[in-house]
């Protein structure tokens, strides 16, 4: 770099707009002019900064926790594209609809830009040092029991960072709370592996049996598994890879499956019990246990038919190595934990623990492995402001009054705290009701690192840096910002810090040794590790531990249907808007839902057969009503459910979040039960019972397939071919 | 019935038609201004369409094309009567085309410029119209000559001028005794301009009959081929419903029915509001129902072909097509360009409504209806079930914007129509003449040779 | 001189395309999709919106049916699902099916633009000449795949389609489209461009693997493969070689078969012959489940 | 009759010379070949014949590309950083006060870009590629940089703030792309005609064994249009 | 020698053929049937051409011209229009594709066709023409008109032949 005296923010200046014109209206100059546009260049310039030709940065992806590395494509000092980081394990150069979409994030019309106290009902802005000053005065007297600090998933130095500033105030309330998190599984996987999350092995399995875990579309790491998948479909020898998907309603890895299988909800841990049995190569206890769950019973109760029990045993038990999977679908019930154990129970007994379920690797500092999130912190949390314990709440990368259960009444309690502080990038509506809001850079103007909880591969610590100067430039790095606050406590500890780049570079620097930069000097390291925006090493892999054990399994016979509330409600996770975070992005809100191609709506998913029993035809606007209260939206007829249970997807629904969330569809949230898994005391997402009724209204879906629905008549448009007749060997 | 009495005198003729040109009467008036006021309506839409955009008009992704599309096939087929009247029956020597073929051929014109608006109201640039012109020019870049739009562009350009030559042409005589009778005022030098120094000389008869003759031989061919043309639009496309080998005929016939429909219309119109009654006489609307009867049974024996050939194809995309215009969202349209195209005209077979004036005027509107109706019918069903089955069935209705300007186009033809009537001699006085003259020289001989009574032609 | 020009090139003016001669040398871009990867997760689409600087409609425009995608994901459900007698579930799931201009040889679109505003590039694109474009929509009328989008509305200036911030983010290397023409999918042509020229500064021919797609770098199943078909070592090349799929036949191999083939490359729409350039493979099934 | 035969061949006349220029219009170049376009005021009057200008005429003949470097790199020629500027001028103590170069100091010490205006600005459909240009007719072909700059922006070494002097329209380039220019292969390794495939009219090769061709520029539209 | 005009108006054809027969059938001096005698009337009247004699009309030639001349024209312009330095593939059809060109040939042919029989009968007619010396409005409305142009020395017989035959009015100038 130059000695020039600038650091390496100016060199992410903007470029004057001119540079190499982005020709906002290509139709309307249209022709030459002498002298009507200005042009601006560098003041100063670095070799590589040529116009007209993009620079590329490496950095993390924080869309969602899977942990990708992107690569940001910078023209003019603006980015403009985010592209994989091919040197990634993890998303070895790919990337989804929701990680691309992170500029969106970035540039966002409705992002903060000042930091906002509540003065009656509206905000006011004011200045950094006056915000810093009331949070300092506020916390003034505050003992560290009534401090509450509640956040999405963090790791790496920021994690380190909070847990000194929490330590600084002398608490210990750090509620981690992922509205999506596999919680039931990772304590099911605790249970039958020794870790919380194995690491999979889509592509060397030959047989993928999914219990509802939509691993393409947005359970714990989709980049990842669908290279995986990919190369499981090629298969090993030509002998492509079977995918078996069980769930009461489609997902989108559903919908690829070679056999999805709709089951009656919650019955998921029975169907893995039944084919267990079915396989009859469990011995012991395992085979006593199961020896209950013979073909006709488990038929009956699952609702799925005798014949795809055989298949399904037949083929897991001809192909091996195989891999079961738990998701989200199985875990949602007050026995999800038993549903999962159930499930991973069958790994055990397709010996596949060791093959296909591996150990994973891990960093060798765990102070930076991230805090993983869950729903049962968010119960703590809300029994806690319920009972008015904390006085002064902190929120940060979470938004609870949108994602919480309407049972849990979060918006009311939350009220009960004396003073609430959100770290936020957008006014969301848990920063609507906080006191003082500060507005946050985004992650492609942010440093920090990022510890992945799924790993790939080895293991590996993700960078971020930013990829161009400010867009709002009185937005702030949540690092700086916790180094702010606890340089109030602890100023002399952290005055070498200037700032949280500093803090960052210098914990990396130190540590370059053990970060695979032992011969190189510190400038050298750090620029090595900037360039390349990730730190792989070897990590420290903890072995499986667990085994097969049925001891303590229990699985409640189905339920009996509610007569008032006939139908089961599935609050279904959309793959690019998950749990609502990036529903302000416009091109997921306009990218359509893969199974039933709506956009800029939520819908009511029911099968035509239950639908012409209540007379739902599509586009009625139908009331789903549930003990809590009721929400309205469009019915969409759709094949893929299983009839005792309708869907409505999570995300949209937003009462906040500027113009593209705002007043697009309906929050099931809203309308859940609060039940917990009665072993993890998670929150069990599948426990909603519903009625159905029509408003009377209609509207037409907006979608993209034909209002016909999509099916192709006589033109042959998408075709298939069974495994007998290709040879994917011969393929290229 | 009274047809043109064959001792009317000359001077009368003149007198009555141009007294046609001056005073109107209110009833012309009130008619003007809702001309003017429907074309108000057009102009409205098209400046909220032109400053925001198509979208307005509420055509989409497939639905590509509307009523802008429609309708310009209906101006441009309407344009088709003029030319049978003035140029097809004047080589057969009908002489009962010579006091409507003027207000005919001017139809022609308007009802083509009417058209050509709608080319540019449809298009989504109509500020860069001129790169579809084929002119030499700067950057070296010419049209695509293999486009149907562009084989339309040509055809309707020379549709229109050597239409507006014809009739200019055979206007000339009428234009000096305009010239002669009128006073003195801005018509008369208008017409002293116009009439180029006519004085009826034998020298300029001689050519003007030739002249006349030859481009109504050109003419014939070159209608058949605008509509032969505008049909390969959508016969030269490979979509369902419109790549159909006998769409030329089909469109010609078409072209011909609504313009004859239109002619019933405007001569009923004509001969109340500028009091004609002596010119255009029943015996002549007779003669142009049964024509239109006659074109109507052919427009229905070639939709029965069309039908019948895609129903025999193995095309099965077409074949969902006409399914779904039978039964699809566009089901009453179609159905009801059935029934205005091929029923209605069945009462033209009675011979009591061949005469009756507002039967007729009210058929003739019904006529028209369906004929508008299968412009739309062509157009639009292929778009919302085309060959590609993700874009299926997606509903489509054209919006205020579209409807609008297909209503204003009414009132643009009708006001140019209703000028042309005050400033040109929408009848055709030198041929009237030549009409009475002919037939009385005819009676004289035939009197003669004493058999008169035997050609029973008691024309009283 | 261009009645010269005339004579000169005569032979070479009356060839019809790709029938007569193949005069792609050293490019022709082609695809692959394989639908038995292909996930259906939106990635490509999401991707094409960033390269592309495609608008972000909204629902209303949308609901009319003028949303721009150049890439849409297409699901197909079995004809049986839900029917009368027939299956219901779909229970061996959906046929994705991600759909764009298939840049045809012989393209249906390009004979009928009145301004020639479509055109064959000579490295076997389908081009679409925005500042040409005078709005006819001749050519999306005659598009069998309707992959064609026309500008509706000037979304440049359409309120929260590019608000201010968000104009920064649009790719200068492709013009932002106003109202009233016609757009699609370009096969990232400003990418292949940049690559040809680079490569071409460099006396070489763009290797396989050098120039992506948006769309193509963006899948996470990495159904898509897109390159040079010209190039026998290419990919792309291979992978239509070995499913024996021939860019200027109507018919392939596999049509011929009167068994069930274990080919399973095939073109949409072929028989109406315009020669697309993109070749799906079709997704396959366990038979054993 | 001597009258109508006058008319007569007056008219076939006119068509007949409408006709000729309609076919070989498109070889036609504008009007504005030697007119300078209109006089951008810029922030600062960058003297260009001072830097490029040849030595008799009191200029320092730079070469275009020392402070125009992106052009040869890039498909767009950008400004150089005012950096760029001051490298030179700080050490140029003669000129350290005129007030030309005062502004630019201001400039340089409030760290503020010079807001220059853009002189050659092309419609923002159309993308004209700097690099591709210069690689062709200057580094392969060894010709003058200021002949070569000089096709497209005139003659700058004798202007001070530089004036568009060329037409820059459509079929102002294109009368450039048709011509046969001759090439030789590029980057030393001959790849045959391949290289020149971009037109519909394919190139000549005119010197097999030393790979020199004749070849038109693109004419696909593709090319400056996307 | 002075000239003089002479107009003569009838009411009826079979007059005016009179006055032609007999002004044919008498010699008189300074006056010349074939060049001196022009029939106005209001409607086109074959007899007319057949008791003036055979006199040729030459627009169809015009038109031959035109018609060739425009198809021809419109050929080549299109094919070399389409041959530009632009040319590019479209549709898989040949660069120079003939069925549309023969289209626009055909409407070419037409066009040309149309505008030069046009612009050849302005040719032939003499129009637009001067006001000839002597015109009556009666002859666009019902009478027929006979303008001679005479010597002065002629001119009686003239009127007497007309007078003779009927004549509504004589009309007499002197010319030039």
């Amino acid at each position: 770099m130059m000695d020039s005296g600038f650091d390496r923010r100016d060199f992410l200046k903007v470029m004057g707009w001119s540079g190499a014109a982005v020709a906002l209206s290509g139709c309307g100059n249209t022709s030459i002019e002498d002298g009507k546009e200005t042009l601006v260049s560098y003041v100063e310039a670095v070799d590589y900064q040529i116009p007209g030709v993009g620079v590329y940065y490496n950095s993390s992806c924080a869309q969602c926790d899977a942990g990708c590395s992107i690569n940001g494509k910078v023209r003019e000092g603006r980015v403009l594209k985010l592209e994989g980081n091919p040197a990634s394990a993890i998303n070895r150069g790919k990337m989804c609809g929701l990680g691309q979409a992170g500029v969106q994030h970035h540039y966002n019309p409705d992002r903060l830009r000042e930091p906002l106290l509540r003065n009656g009902g509206s905000g006011e802005t004011i200045t950094w040092e006056k915000a810093y000053a009331l949070i300092s005065e506020k916390l003034k007297g505050v003992s560290g029991e009534e401090i509450a600090f509640l956040s999405g998933v963090v790791s790496g130095h920021l994690k380190v960072l909070l847990g000194n500033y929490l330590s600084s105030l002398g608490s210990k309330n750090h509620f981690v709370y992922e509205a999506l998190a596999p919680g039931v599984v990772r304590a099911a996987n605790k249970k039958a592996y020794g870790v919380e999350m194995p690491r999979y092995n889509i592509s060397k399995a030959k047989v993928v049996l999914s219990f509802g875990a939509d691993f393409l579309g947005a359970w714990v790491s989709p980049v990842h598994f669908s290279q995986q998948y990919a190369q499981f479909r090629k298969g090993v020898d030509g002998q492509r890879g079977v995918l078996i998907q069980v769930e009461p309603k489609m997902t989108l890895t559903g919908a690829n499956a070679d056999r999805w299988v709709p089951i009656r909800p919650g019955t998921e841990g029975i169907l893995a019990l039944g084919i267990i049995n079915a396989l009859g190569i469990a011995t012991g206890d395992i085979a006593a246990a199961v020896k209950g769950y013979d073909k006709a019973r488990v038929s009956k109760e699952t609702g799925v038919p005798p014949g795809h029990i055989d298949k399904i045993a037949a083929i897991l038990k001809l192909r091996s190595p195989s891999l079961v999977l738990a998701g989200g679908a199985a875990e949602g019930y007050a026995h999800g934990s038993q549903n999962a154990a159930a499930i991973n129970l069958l790994n055990h007994v397709l010996g596949n623990v060791g093959k296909t379920v591996e150990a994973s690797a891990a960093v060798p500092f765990p102070q930076m492995a991230p805090a993983k999130g869950n729903t049962a912190a968010l119960k703590s949390l809300n029994d806690g402001l319920a009972e008015g314990k904390y006085k002064v709440l902190f929120n940060y990368a979470a938004n609870p009054v949108f994602t919480a259960p309407g049972a849990m009444k979060f918006k009311d309690n939350m009220a009960k705290a004396g003073f609430k502080v959100a770290f936020a990038h957008y006014m969301d509506e848990t920063a609507l009701q906080a006191d003082l809001v500060l507005p946050l850079e985004s992650a492609l103007e942010d440093w920090g690192t990022q510890v992945p909880e799924y790993m790939a591969e080895g293991a590996q610590i993700n960078i971020l840096q930013p990829l161009m100067e400010n867009v709002h430039p009185n937005t702030r790095s949540i690092g700086d910002i916790l180094l702010a606050l606890l340089k109030q406590s602890r100023a002399e500890e952290y005055k070498n810090y200037e700032d949280f780049y500093a803090y960052l570079r210098s914990a990396l620097v130190q540590n370059k040794a053990a970060l695979g930069g032992h011969a190189m000097d510190e400038d050298a390291f750090w620029n090595e590790t900037l360039t390349k925006g990730i730190i792989k090493l070897v990590g420290t892999t903890a072995a499986l531990s667990g085994k097969a054990g049925i001891s303590g399994l229990k699985l409640p016979a189905p339920a009996e249907i509610d007569e008032q509330y006939p139908l089961q409600l599935i609050p279904s996770v959309n793959i690019s808007l998950r749990d609502g975070r990036h529903t302000n992005q416009p091109w997921l809100q306009e990218s359509p839902d893969p199974l039933t191609t709506i956009v800029w709506d939520s819908w009511m998913e029911i099968h035509p057969k239950k639908a012409a029993e209540l007379g739902i035809v599509e586009g009625d606007i139908v009331e789903i009503t549930s003990r809590i209260g009721s929400i309205k939206t469009q019915a969409y007829l759709f094949p893929g459910i299983h009839p005792d249970a309708i869907s409505v997807p999570i995300g949209q629904g937003h009462e906040a979040m500027g113009r593209y969330a705002k007043g697009y569809g309906v929050n099931p949230l809203k309308i859940m039960d609060a039940v917990f898994d009665r072993e993890t005391g998670e929150l069990a997402m599948h426990e909603t019972r519903v009625k159905v009724s029509k408003t009377g209204q209609r509207v037409i879906v907006v979608k993209d397939e034909s209002a016909a629905g999509a099916k192709q008549i006589r033109e042959k448009i998408a075709g298939r071919v069974y495994t007998d007749n290709v040879d994917l060997t011969k393929e290229v | 019935m009274k047809d043109i009495r064959e001792d009317i005198a000359w001077a009368k003729i003149n007198q009555d038609v141009l007294k046609s040109l001056e005073n109107p009467r209110k009833l012309y008036w009130v008619i003007l201004f809702v001309a003017i006021a429907m074309l108000g309506v057009a102009l409205g839409c098209e400046v909220y369409q032109y400053n925001v955009g198509m979208g307005v008009s509420n055509m989409d992704n497939p639905h590509m094309w509307g009523l802008y599309i429609a309708s310009f096939i209906f101006w441009i087929g309407m344009s088709h009567s003029g030319t049978l009247l003035s140029a097809i029956l004047h080589l057969m020597h009908a002489d009962w085309r010579k006091p409507i073929y003027r207000f005919a051929e001017a139809m022609t014109t308007f009802s083509l410029m009417t058209a050509g608006l709608f080319v540019a109201v449809h298009l989504g640039r109509v500020w860069q119209i001129y790169y579809a012109l084929p002119y030499p020019n700067e950057r070296g870049a010419w049209p695509n000559f293999q486009s149907p739009l562009l084989w339309d562009a040509m055809a309707i350009f020379t549709y229109l001028s050597s239409s507006i030559i014809f009739l200019y042409v055979g206007m000339i005589p009428d234009l000096a005794i305009c010239r002669d009778r009128m006073h003195e005022g801005w018509r008369k030098k208008l017409y002293t301009l116009l009439s180029l120094g006519w004085e009826g000389t034998d020298r300029q008869w001689r050519n003007f009959r030739v002249t006349y003759l030859t481009v109504a031989c050109f003419l014939i061919p070159l209608a058949v081929s605008v509509h032969s043309i505008v049909a390969s639009d959508f016969g030269m496309s490979q979509q369902p419903g419109w790549h159909i080998t006998s769409f030329p005929p089909y469109f010609v016939a078409g072209a011909l029915y609504s313009g004859c429909a239109a002619i019933i219309t405007l001569f009923i119109i004509l001969r109340y509001v500028f009091r004609f009654e002596e010119y255009m006489t029943l015996p002549i609307l007779k003669k142009i129902v049964r024509l239109t009867f006659a074109i109507a049974m052919v427009w229905t024996y070639l939709n029965a072909v069309e039908f019948a050939s895609v129903w025999y194809s193995h095309d099965q995309a077409s074949k969902d097509v006409l399914i779904q215009k039978a039964s699809g969202t566009y089901a009453p349209f179609w159905w009801g360009m059935i029934f205005c195209g091929s029923v209605v005209p069945l009462t033209l077979a009675f011979k009591r409504i061949q005469t009756n004036i507002p039967v007729l005027f009210a058929v003739s509107l019904l006529l028209n209806l369906g004929m508008w109706l299968e412009r739309w019918m062509i157009v639009a069903p292929t778009f919302s079930h085309g060959i590609y089955p993700w874009t299926w069935d997606h509903d489509q209705w054209p919006s205020f914007v579209q409807w609008g300007m297909v209503f204003g186009s009414f009132g643009w033809f009708t006001l140019l129509f209703m000028v042309f009537c005050k400033v040109f001699p929408s009848v055709s006085m030198y041929e009237v003449k030549e009409m009475v003259y002919h037939r009385s020289q005819e009676s004289k001989r035939l009197e003669e040779t004493g058999k008169f009574a035997a050609a029973g032609k008691g024309a009283h | 001189m261009s009645i010269s020009n005339l004579l000169e090139n005569w032979s070479k003016f009356r060839h019809t395309h790709p029938v007569d001669d193949k005069p792609h040398d050293p490019y022709k871009w082609a695809m692959s999709i394989d639908l038995d990867a292909c996930s259906g997760c939106n990635a490509c689409s999401v991707a094409c919106y960033a390269e592309n600087n495609l608008p972000v409609v909204g629902k209303e425009k949308y609901a009319h049916g003028q949303v721009m995608h150049w890439m849409r994901i297409e699901h197909y459900w079995d004809e049986d699902v839900g029917e009368e007698g027939g299956r219901e579930f779909p229970d061996q799931g959906a046929q994705f099916l991600p759909m764009m201009c298939q840049q045809c040889e012989a393209a249906p679109c390009e004979t009928v633009c009145p301004v020639g505003a479509t055109n064959h590039t000579e490295d076997g694109l389908n081009s679409q000449i925005y500042n040409r474009c005078i709005g006819s929509r001749y050519c999306s009328a005659n598009c069998p795949y309707k992959v064609r989008y026309f500008n509706w509305f000037n979304y440049p200036t359409t309120d929260n389609v590019w608000p201010a911030e968000m104009v920064q983010q649009l790719n200068p290397d492709v013009t932002v489209r106003g109202k009233g023409v016609m757009e699609k999918c370009t096969f990232c042509v400003q990418r292949l461009r940049a690559a040809e020229v680079t490569a071409k500064s460099e006396g070489r021919l763009v290797h396989d693997g050098e120039v992506q797609t948006a769309c193509q770098q963006a899948c996470p199943t990495s159904a898509i493969s897109f390159g040079n078909l010209v190039d026998q070592e290419s990919r792309v090349h291979r992978q239509w070689r070995a499913q024996q799929v021939e860019l200027d036949k109507d018919k392939q191999a596999k049509d011929d078969h009167e068994e069930p083939s274990e080919l399973r490359g095939y073109r949409i729409l072929e028989n109406m012959r315009p020669y697309p350039s993109v070749m799906y493979l079709e997704r396959v099934r366990e038979s054993a489940i | 009759m001597h009258r109508f035969l006058r008319i007569t061949v007056l008219l076939t006349g006119l068509f007949a010379a409408f006709s000729i220029y309609a076919a070989e219009s498109q070889q036609s170049v504008p009007m504005t070949e030697d007119s300078l376009g209109p006089l951008v005021e810029q922030p600062i009057e960058f003297p260009h014949n001072r830097h490029a200008g040849d030595a008799d005429k009191g200029g320092m003949q730079i070469n275009c590309m020392y402070c125009h470097t992106y052009a040869r790199r890039s498909a767009v020629a950008g400004i150089p950083p005012l950096q760029k500027c001051i490298g030179c001028h700080q050490s140029i103590e003669s000129v350290r006060e005129t007030p030309r170069i005062k502004k630019l100091f201001e400039y340089w010490e409030a760290k503020k870009a010079v807001p220059w205006k853009k002189v050659h600005d092309l419609p923002d459909f159309v993308r004209f590629n700097h690099e591709r240009h210069i690689k062709r007719f200057i580094e392969q072909q060894n010709r003058p940089f200021q002949e070569v700059c000089g096709y497209c922006h005139g003659n700058v070494k004798e202007m001070t703030v530089a004036r568009r002097s060329k037409g820059l329209t459509m079929g102002w380039c294109a009368s450039c792309h048709q011509k046969d220019h001759t090439v030789v292969a590029e980057g030393g390794t001959p790849i045959g005609t391949q290289a020149y495939w971009y037109t519909f009219y394919k190139p000549e090769v005119e010197d097999a064994s030393a790979g020199v061709l004749k070849a038109k520029g693109p004419n696909d539209c593709w090319r400056c249009h996307k | 020698m002075s000239q003089r005009h002479l107009l003569a108006l009838y009411s009826n054809f079979n007059e005016a053929e009179a006055v032609v027969e007999e002004l044919r059938s008498t010699q008189i001096k300074g006056f010349d049937v074939d060049k001196d005698l022009i029939v106005k009337s209001p409607i086109e009247h074959p007899e007319v051409e057949e008791f003036l004699g055979d006199k040729p009309v030459r627009v169809q030639w015009f038109t031959l011209g035109g018609a060739l001349m425009g198809g021809l024209l419109g050929f080549f312009l299109i094919s070399a229009a389409q041959g530009n330095f632009y040319a590019q593939f479209k549709g898989g059809k040949p660069i120079v594709p003939f069925p549309p060109n023969f289209v626009l040939t055909y409407e070419m042919f037409i066009l040309g066709g149309v505008f030069i029989t046009v612009l050849g009968f302005l040719i032939c007619a003499g129009l637009p023409a001067r006001r000839s010396p002597l015109y009556s409005a009666n002859v666009s409305e019902d009478q027929i008109g006979i303008l001679v142009k005479s010597d002065e020395s002629a001119a009686n017989t003239l009127k007497a032949i007309f007078t003779k035959h009927h004549a509504l009015e004589i009309q007499e100038e002197a010319g030039r």
